[in-house]
């Protein structure tokens, strides 16, 4: 057995990947997308579809998934992949609680960062020296993790102060920034309820106020993502070691050094998502990444291995969850967005003459609208799946082109090339 | 083992498959340690034990796998650990500039701004040659590199090796082919598992005397005996038309036939559409248009398994890809493609005492050395795993053989059996589809030839009648057919 | 020959015991440096076994465990990762409990109720399975995904349909909420074991048909063989005649099924009732149990009685005041050194092995020729 | 080779095996009865969380520490672990009995049925279940079941709440969609609307089971509170277990008002730094129940059946901590005592 997944070749069937889009085509598309959220927004009169409320909670709630899934990018470009990240993550809870609650929040972040990295070392030591199948040993942190944190808690924060023998003491939050002024201009404009400029009021707002430290430092990790990844050295080689090993050994490339600080690095970054969740949430709680882990590994697979496709998958993750744990109304509202967002896909594939996708997409589309049409809400009950729902929905409609590392989950014995 | 080589020559190294070539060359370049012994580069000891030790000495490789990441463009796979930095990251525009300009230097003609996966194997080669140059190298060791390239393209590469000689650097040159070695060499080393057993220049010897030093014994020819063509078509293929999944046509318009008895021999440069025909064929890809027809019957529309059924005999071009399951056992690598048919199967269910009698029967009748039939398929050598297939292919009397490349990578013993064997299922009123690299193969092995290039069938020859060079011009597109 | 299979036990052994001796010795480690001395703790695990009951339950929880390794193997063997098993059980076990707990199942004979409740299951967990089976060979969505998102979506479905305006039925002062519960005729009767206050689930019995089917599937149908062949090499496979997209399905598909089973001794023998304390996350159980046991039918058994066997034993350790999370760190500790331990008896095994091939064709075969 | 991995892996089973087979063959129920010497031991065993949850297993073990203290007993505690099995509860409950351990008090209704069984078996120890009472299954003899009205207490913080607004906009965040929560979510709604009729109560759940994470995660809690307050909420009830800590922030950052639930929230120390929004608590007193069943006992006075800890013998009740409430404190006695004078009836189901 292997983790390498069984390919099926459905990729063979559609179009190679073309030049990559301008970013003007990109932002085209986030107004074209805007508009329509905001026409829902109008006929609905759900405003929790675009106000800065529920875009600040959906960048809150997207930032540890996204963390989690750019640990999962580091790994699985250097060809490791990484199931372990929710056992890094529950690391990286603990370490904010441990060190979060006696030397403040940064310091929790730190060791966070550092004992998810440990849990990213032994997935290294297990992988890319014993060559164990990646799953298997992502599994067993999986599986460990939480057990260990459990241990630990016990001996540490049972009788510490306002802790107990699953949750750490309280910890402080960072500082959040908002920007002077802007603010409160943009909130005026919210409250307008213009047609497409009060919900860009609303998303700029939310984008800008009372935002945490820690979710800047997840954006510049993004960045810095994708310059370490694609523009040095390093990041050459870590790809290197994710598509041809073999190819990057023949040319003096220390293979295993790199798969072991890609991996580390995905550790690092995972027990990063765990401690900022941790701060966000003012203490350690066992059971508190609540699959996480799996989700980030979602939105990687969902963002095609590219740091903006990652952070878009988290976002849509991120944006449907806030929305449905805001206020069920949106996610009634939600019913005939998603109708609409079928039915131009269904568009769009016609035009390429995809039929049989552009059908499903019609009936799948009218049935949403339907469902909009001929009730006044979601049962409660099923809200909770709306952002599991519209991910898979997404994920089985939009094209797929997705370009897997191509030596991931396999392993590479030194000298062993050729 | 004792070479030495003397700079600014090229050196051959000669051997059979599994003589320690390729084992050598990889000592040689630092990915595996030697047990005993010593290397030494211009009189001094060099320790080498990683690529990067051989790289820092100025040795350069050229793997006869190439090793290039698909996924990355030309110049990530160029710069790849000897990156010039500037500003934080690597200088794509140094980068860009020299590669260029080495490029041009040598007319190697490469565009570093292209995704591998996009290129040929001509241009992959030379991406490979410009690697080694953009670090400087100067000693190149290069491992078959010919063996996938057509008469004209080794031309064209030996004229770069001319070139870089000339610069003063050193090439050791790895190959089978002897015809090139004596072309091209200053210098011959003959090894045989695992020693050198002559040193020689290629004046003093000739192709035939250099190929006995090799095998030790007398060289198999490819050639068929007296003709076993009939009348009788069995494989009807008429405007084959088929377009890859980003829309370009792989194969436009083919028609052909081969008869019972009947071996075709398809001629090509790699990547011309052998693969895709043979794919069509097998209905592994799907058609565009067109219509196949086995013994008048029309498989067009018929599934893999149903083709095999029908008869259908598939020596794969890659047998690690397609031929064996290498974690599996031999019986059990012989239930597969019969996995529908008698002895390997009864009903819904395993046969297993009927597939192991008869991977028995393979084993003994096609010379498969192995301990017993339970060992994994993958602890064969290559040879012995390529007899396999062809004894399980030719099991269950099949009406056409698809065979790409049949012989590449076993050794000569292998490569005797194997054809032999195809003989004697043709004298049988086999139809043979036969692909290969190999043109002394195709032009022995063949009763018609055609030529395949860029997706469509535009030559016929005789086989009695062509020479190599006329094959490779036609292959090209440079030659006429008639 | 002789020679060879002794070495081969020989090293077969040293794995296993070399693993768990190190697990051990880990968590040994973990328990001294806070404190609690791990031969007494070892003691009293152990010493929890002479309890019929603690052997019983932990025959129970392995059965349920073993279900679900199956579940998983299946779609390992195909290379496919159905991480979903936990919510298709869960969904599978829900209705399936609905129907049994129906009152028009009353009037039928019982075996009728218990194979159509296990049939509906089967169905259930199929259907769910088979979503994931189908947006792969249609759409190309990573199972991997597609079931992490099903299991979510399940466990929403679950909470709507477990409503007493839909399939629930609540008990007054209970603050529990289930199915309807199941009655006699509807249950499977337990086995009695020594002295035991718990009896043996009987659909022990169901654990081990599957396991066996599972085994004759794998090594004497053509299905199976496809199925093996296609998880060693997918284009292997292509070349050999096999569709691999249909294989997909039915792996999924089948995978699914039994995944519906991994619900049922525990609801027809203990629970009669799919409600809030119905055991979950048996599915994630079921992966480590099933990488354990390397997705052989004997191993994956071995596997889920130690498992369920720790699990059980654990109870004791609150008892003597040692945290029994060090018995879920030990089962981690023992996936991963096991795996290590057969991946190093592996290679020096192969290494020997080209030494004997070697040896007996009077040949020396070069690294990468072995290695192809 | 496959058969020769099971084949080795038969040697991790060998282990339990010459285990079993070394020691096997104790007695069942040997053991049993009390501690010898007169003094109480006590077992208990806790629900997921345990003690240390700062819920109600905290609470229990509260009232257990408080019995301890006064009577010099002997105590063992036990917990479930996640997604355990009826057979392992049981399991629990009967080494404890086993143990000599009497009385035995199970935290959560999750113990019902496994208790049932259990207390069959050992007629001489005294059990007590805690927030479970089902007729059939845990109705012993000697089974005392402790229940709580959520509902009646959760009504008066709801009256609190619709006392307290402004905008006659409150929020009611429930940990995990069961009927325990649905019991607080409908005195609340009831206590709300006895004050306002026309007040809106927003209502949400974060988790549906088995996803139990609704009741430790506070991120989910506060962007749920964050909604509600956005939508025009002034209070919001927290009926979430630790994720009501993401409540009372969400509520801080917006200068609204939290409830908080189980126990006097504003006294937590692991809530210090958000209590000043904390206006009062819904307490349930299982420390209480814990206390007076073991008190029971060691009085001799173990009395079975269903024991409802209501507003009227101060099961429920709700805070003053932190004189947030003081003002209304007189409206909030009256509605008291309509309740228990059974004028009032709080319904438990919505």
């Amino acid at each position: 057995m292997s983790a390498s997944g069984l390919a099926v070749g459905v990729q063979e069937t559609v179009a190679p990947p073309r030049r990559r889009a301008s970013p003007m085509i990109y932002f085209l598309l986030a107004i074209a997308a805007l508009l329509v959220v905001s026409l829902v927004r109008v006929l609905t009169g759900a405003g929790n579809l675009t106000s800065s409320g529920t875009v600040a909670a959906a960048l809150t709630a997207a930032v540890p998934i996204a963390l989690a899934g750019l640990a999962g990018l580091w790994s699985e470009r250097a060809g490791v992949i990484n199931i372990g990240l929710e056992g890094m993550m529950v690391l990286g809870t603990f370490g904010a609680g441990l060190f979060g609650w006696q030397w403040g929040p940064w310091a929790g972040v730190l060791a966070g960062v550092v004992l998810g990295a440990f849990g990213g070392l032994i997935h290294a030591i297990a992988t890319v020296t014993f060559g164990v199948d990646h799953i298997i040993s992502g599994v067993a942190i999986t599986l460990a993790a939480p057990g260990l944190t459990l241990f630990l808690a016990k001996l540490y924060f049972t009788d510490a102060p306002g802790g107990g023998q699953k949750q750490s003491p309280p910890i402080e939050d960072v500082p959040h920034v908002t920007i002077p002024g802007l603010s409160s201009v943009l909130g005026d404009i919210e409250q307008q309820q213009w047609f497409f400029v009060s919900d860009l009021a609303g998303l700029l707002r939310g984008l800008t106020t009372d935002v945490s430290l820690l979710t800047l430092l997840a954006v510049v990790l993004f960045f810095a993502t994708a310059y370490v990844l694609w523009r040095t050295a390093f990041g050459l080689r870590l790809r290197s070691c994710g598509e041809a090993p073999h190819a990057a050994e023949s040319l003096g490339v220390n293979v295993y050094k790199y798969k072991y600080a890609a991996i580390t690095m995905s550790g690092a970054l995972a027990g990063l998502g765990g401690a900022i969740l941790a701060v966000a949430s003012s203490q350690f709680r066992d059971g508190q990444t609540g699959g996480r882990g799996y989700i980030g590994l979602a939105s990687m697979i969902f963002g095609n291995w590219r740091p903006g496709g990652v952070a878009a998958g988290a976002g849509l993750f991120g944006y449907t969850d806030a929305m449905q744990l805001r206020g069920e109304g949106a996610v009634h509202a939600l019913l005939l967005l998603l109708g609409i967002a079928l039915l131009v896909l269904a568009v769009v594939q016609l035009r390429a003459k995809r039929y049989v996708v552009a059908g499903v997409a019609t009936v799948i589309g009218v049935l949403f609208i339907l469902w909009f049409a001929l009730t006044d809400q979601v049962p409660p009950e099923l809200v909770s799946a709306a952002p599991y729902v519209v991910t898979l929905l997404v994920l089985s409609l939009a094209a797929q082109r997705l370009r897997v590392p191509k030596w991931i989950g396999r392993t590479h014995r030194r000298g062993e090339g050729g | 083992m004792n070479v030495a080589v003397r700079t600014g020559t090229v050196h051959a190294l000669v051997g059979e498959n599994g003589a320690g070539k390729s084992t050598l060359m990889k000592i040689l370049y630092g990915m595996q340690r030697p047990d005993e012994g010593t290397i030494s580069i211009d009189g001094t000891q060099a320790d080498l034990s990683t690529p990067a030790d051989a790289i820092a000495v100025g040795i350069g490789m050229v793997h006869q796998h190439f090793m290039l990441a698909d996924n990355l463009t030309v110049l990530e796979n160029v710069v790849l650990g000897d990156e010039p930095r500037g500003g934080g990251g690597i200088d794509f525009k140094a980068a860009r500039a020299k590669i260029r300009d080495i490029s041009a230097r040598y007319g190697l003609g490469v565009e570093p701004d292209r995704l591998v996966d996009e290129l040929g194997v001509g241009e992959r080669q030379r991406v490979e040659i410009l690697k080694v140059l953009f670090r400087g190298a100067r000693i190149l060791i290069l491992d078959e590199p010919t063996a996938v390239l057509v008469p004209q393209e080794v031309d064209e590469l030996f004229g770069n090796l001319r070139e870089l000689k000339s610069e003063g650097l050193t090439i050791l040159f790895i190959s089978h082919k002897l015809d090139e070695v004596l072309s091209v060499a200053d210098d011959i080393t003959v090894m045989r598992r695992g020693t050198t057993v002559a040193s020689v220049s290629p004046g003093d010897v000739t192709a035939r005397q250099l190929a006995e030093l090799m095998v030790g014994s007398a060289l198999p020819v490819p050639e068929l005996r007296e003709s076993t063509v009939t009348d009788t078509p069995v494989l009807e293929v008429d405007g084959l038309t088929v377009t890859a999944p980003d829309g370009r046509t792989v194969l436009e318009e083919m028609s052909f036939t081969i008869n019972a008895g009947e071996v075709l021999g398809i001629a090509g440069v790699e990547g011309n559409g052998q693969a895709e025909l043979v794919e069509a064929l097998m209905g592994i890809r799907p058609l565009q248009a067109g219509r196949i027809a086995l013994q008048g019957k029309d498989i067009t529309k018929l599934s893999t398994r149903k083709r095999r059924d029908a008869g259908v005999g598939y020596i794969p071009e890659d047998r690690h890809r397609q031929g064996v399951l290498l974690e599996a056992t031999l019986w059990e690598n012989r239930i597969l493609g019969h996995q529908t048919r008698a002895p390997s199967v009864r009903g819904l269910l395993l046969n297993r005492a009927g597939a192991r009698a008869d991977t028995q029967r393979i084993v003994d009748e096609y010379d498969v050395r192995t301990p017993n039939i339970d060992v994994l398929a993958g602890s064969l050598s290559g040879g012995n795993q390529q007899k396999l297939i062809v004894g399980r292919e030719m099991s269950g009397n099949p009406v056409l053989l698809i065979a790409s490349h049949p012989t590449r990578g076993v050794d000569v013993g292998a490569q005797a059996a194997i054809w032999e064997q195809i003989r004697k299922a043709r004298a049988e009123h086999l139809a043979v589809l036969l692909i290969s690299a190999d043109l002394d193969e195709l032009i022995g092995m063949s009763d018609s030839l055609a030529v395949i290039l860029r997706g469509r069938l535009v030559a016929s020859y005789d086989p009695k009648a062509v020479t190599p060079e006329e094959l490779g011009s036609a292959m090209t597109g440079a030659g006429e057919g008639t | 020959m002789g020679r060879i299979s002794w070495r081969s036990v020989g090293l077969g052994l040293a794995a296993p015991v070399g693993a768990l001796v190190f697990a051990l010795l880990v968590c040994g480690i973990i328990l001294s440096i806070t404190g609690h001395p791990p031969f007494d703790v070892a003691e009293d695990m152990i010493g929890s076994l002479e309890r019929p009951r603690t052997v019983a339950n932990s025959l129970n929880s392995a059965t349920t465990y073993y279900l679900s390794a199956v579940a998983v193997a299946i779609g390992f063997k195909m290379r496919l990762f159905n991480i979903g098993v936990d919510g298709q059980y869960r969904l599978a076990a829900m209705l399936a409990a609905a129907l049994a707990g129906a009152s028009f199942m009353e009037s039928l004979p019982s075996v009728v109720r218990i194979l159509m409740t296990i049939l509906a299951a089967m169905l259930v967990g199929a259907v769910w399975s088979g979503i994931a089976g189908f947006l792969k060979i249609t759409r190309g969505v990573s199972e991997v995904i597609s079931t992490i998102m099903l299991n979510a979506i399940a466990t929403a479905l679950v909470a709507f349909l477990l409503n007493p305006d839909r399939l629930a039925v609540t008990v007054a002062g209970s603050n529990n909420i289930g199915t309807a519960p199941i009655t006699e005729g509807g249950q499977v009767p337990g086995i009695p074991y020594s002295e035991s206050s718990s009896d043996v689930f009987g659909l022990i019995v169901l654990a081990a048909v599957v396991g066996v089917a599972y085994w004759f599937m794998l090594n004497r149908t053509r299905f199976g063989f496809d199925l093996k062949a296609t998880g060693q090499s997918e284009s292997a496979a292509v070349a050999s005649g096999v569709n691999v997209k249909k294989m997909v399905l039915a792996s999924m598909l089948l995978s699914g099924a039994v995944a519906g089973l991994v619900g049922m001794p525990q609801l027809l023998g203990a629970s009669h009732s799919y409600s809030l304390d119905f055991p979950a996350g048996l599915g994630f159980t079921g992966i480590a149990i099933a990488l354990l046991g390397r997705n052989h039918p004997i191993g994956m058994a071995f596997a889920a009685f130690l498992w369920g066997a720790l699990d059980q034993t654990s109870n004791v350790l609150d008892l003597s005041g040692v945290p029994k999370e060090i018995v879920v760190i030990m089962q981690g500790v023992i996936v991963l050194s096991v795996v290590i331990a057969y991946e190093l008896v592996r290679r020096y095994k192969l290494r020997l092995e080209q030494r004997d091939v070697g040896r007996a064709l009077g040949t020396t075969k070069t690294p990468e020729e072995a290695q192809a | 080779m496959l058969r020769k991995r099971g084949g080795a892996l038969a040697a991790i089973a060998m282990a339990g095996v010459l285990a079993l087979s070394a020691c096997g063959g104790g007695g069942e129920d040997s053991g049993a009865g009390s501690g010898g010497d007169g003094a109480l031991k006590i077992g208990l065993a806790y629900d997921i969380g345990g003690r240390g949850d700062q819920s109600f297993n905290d609470s229990a073990a509260r009232g257990l520490d408080k019995a301890k203290q006064e009577f010099g007993i002997e105590a063992t505690e036990l917990e479930a672990s996640q997604g355990e099995t009826d057979a392992q509860k049981e399991d629990r409950l009967r080494q404890l009995a086993e143990g000599g351990y009497n009385p035995i008090i199970a935290v959560g209704f999750a113990y019902a049925g496994p208790l049932g069984k259990v207390a069959k078996d050992y007629p001489d120890v005294k059990f007590a279940i805690i927030d479970d009472y089902t007729p059939g299954t845990d109705d012993g003899p000697n089974i005392a079941n402790l229940t709580f009205a959520e509902e009646q207490g959760s009504f008066l913080v709801g009256v609190a709440a619709a006392l307290k607004s402004k905008t006659g906009n409150v929020g009611f965040v429930g940990g995990v969609n069961t009927p325990l929560i649905q019991k607080f979510q409908a005195g609340y709604e009831a206590g709300v609307k006895a004050v306002k009729p026309d007040a809106t109560v927003q209502v949400k759940y974060l988790t549906q089971p088995p996803d139990f994470s609704g009741f430790n995660d506070p991120a989910k809690g506060e962007t749920a509170a964050n909604g509600m307050l956005d939508a025009g909420a002034d209070v919001v009830y927290a009926a979430a277990g630790g994720s009501g800590s993401g409540v009372f922030r969400a509520a801080k950052d917006k200068g609204a008002m939290g409830i908080g639930v189980d126990s006097d929230q504003y006294n937590l120390p692991s809530l210090a730094d958000v209590k000043d929004v904390i206006i009062t608590s819904m307490v349930k007193s299982v420390d209480v129940a814990v206390y007076d069943f073991i008190k029971s006992v060691n009085d001799n006075a173990f009395k079975a059946g269903n024991k409802i800890y209501d507003l009227e013998v101060g099961g429920v009740k709700y805070a003053t901590s932190g004189g947030k409430i003081d003002d209304i404190q007189p409206r909030l006695e009256e509605y008291k005592q309509k309740i228990i004078s059974g004028e009032i009836k709080v319904p438990s189901t919505t």
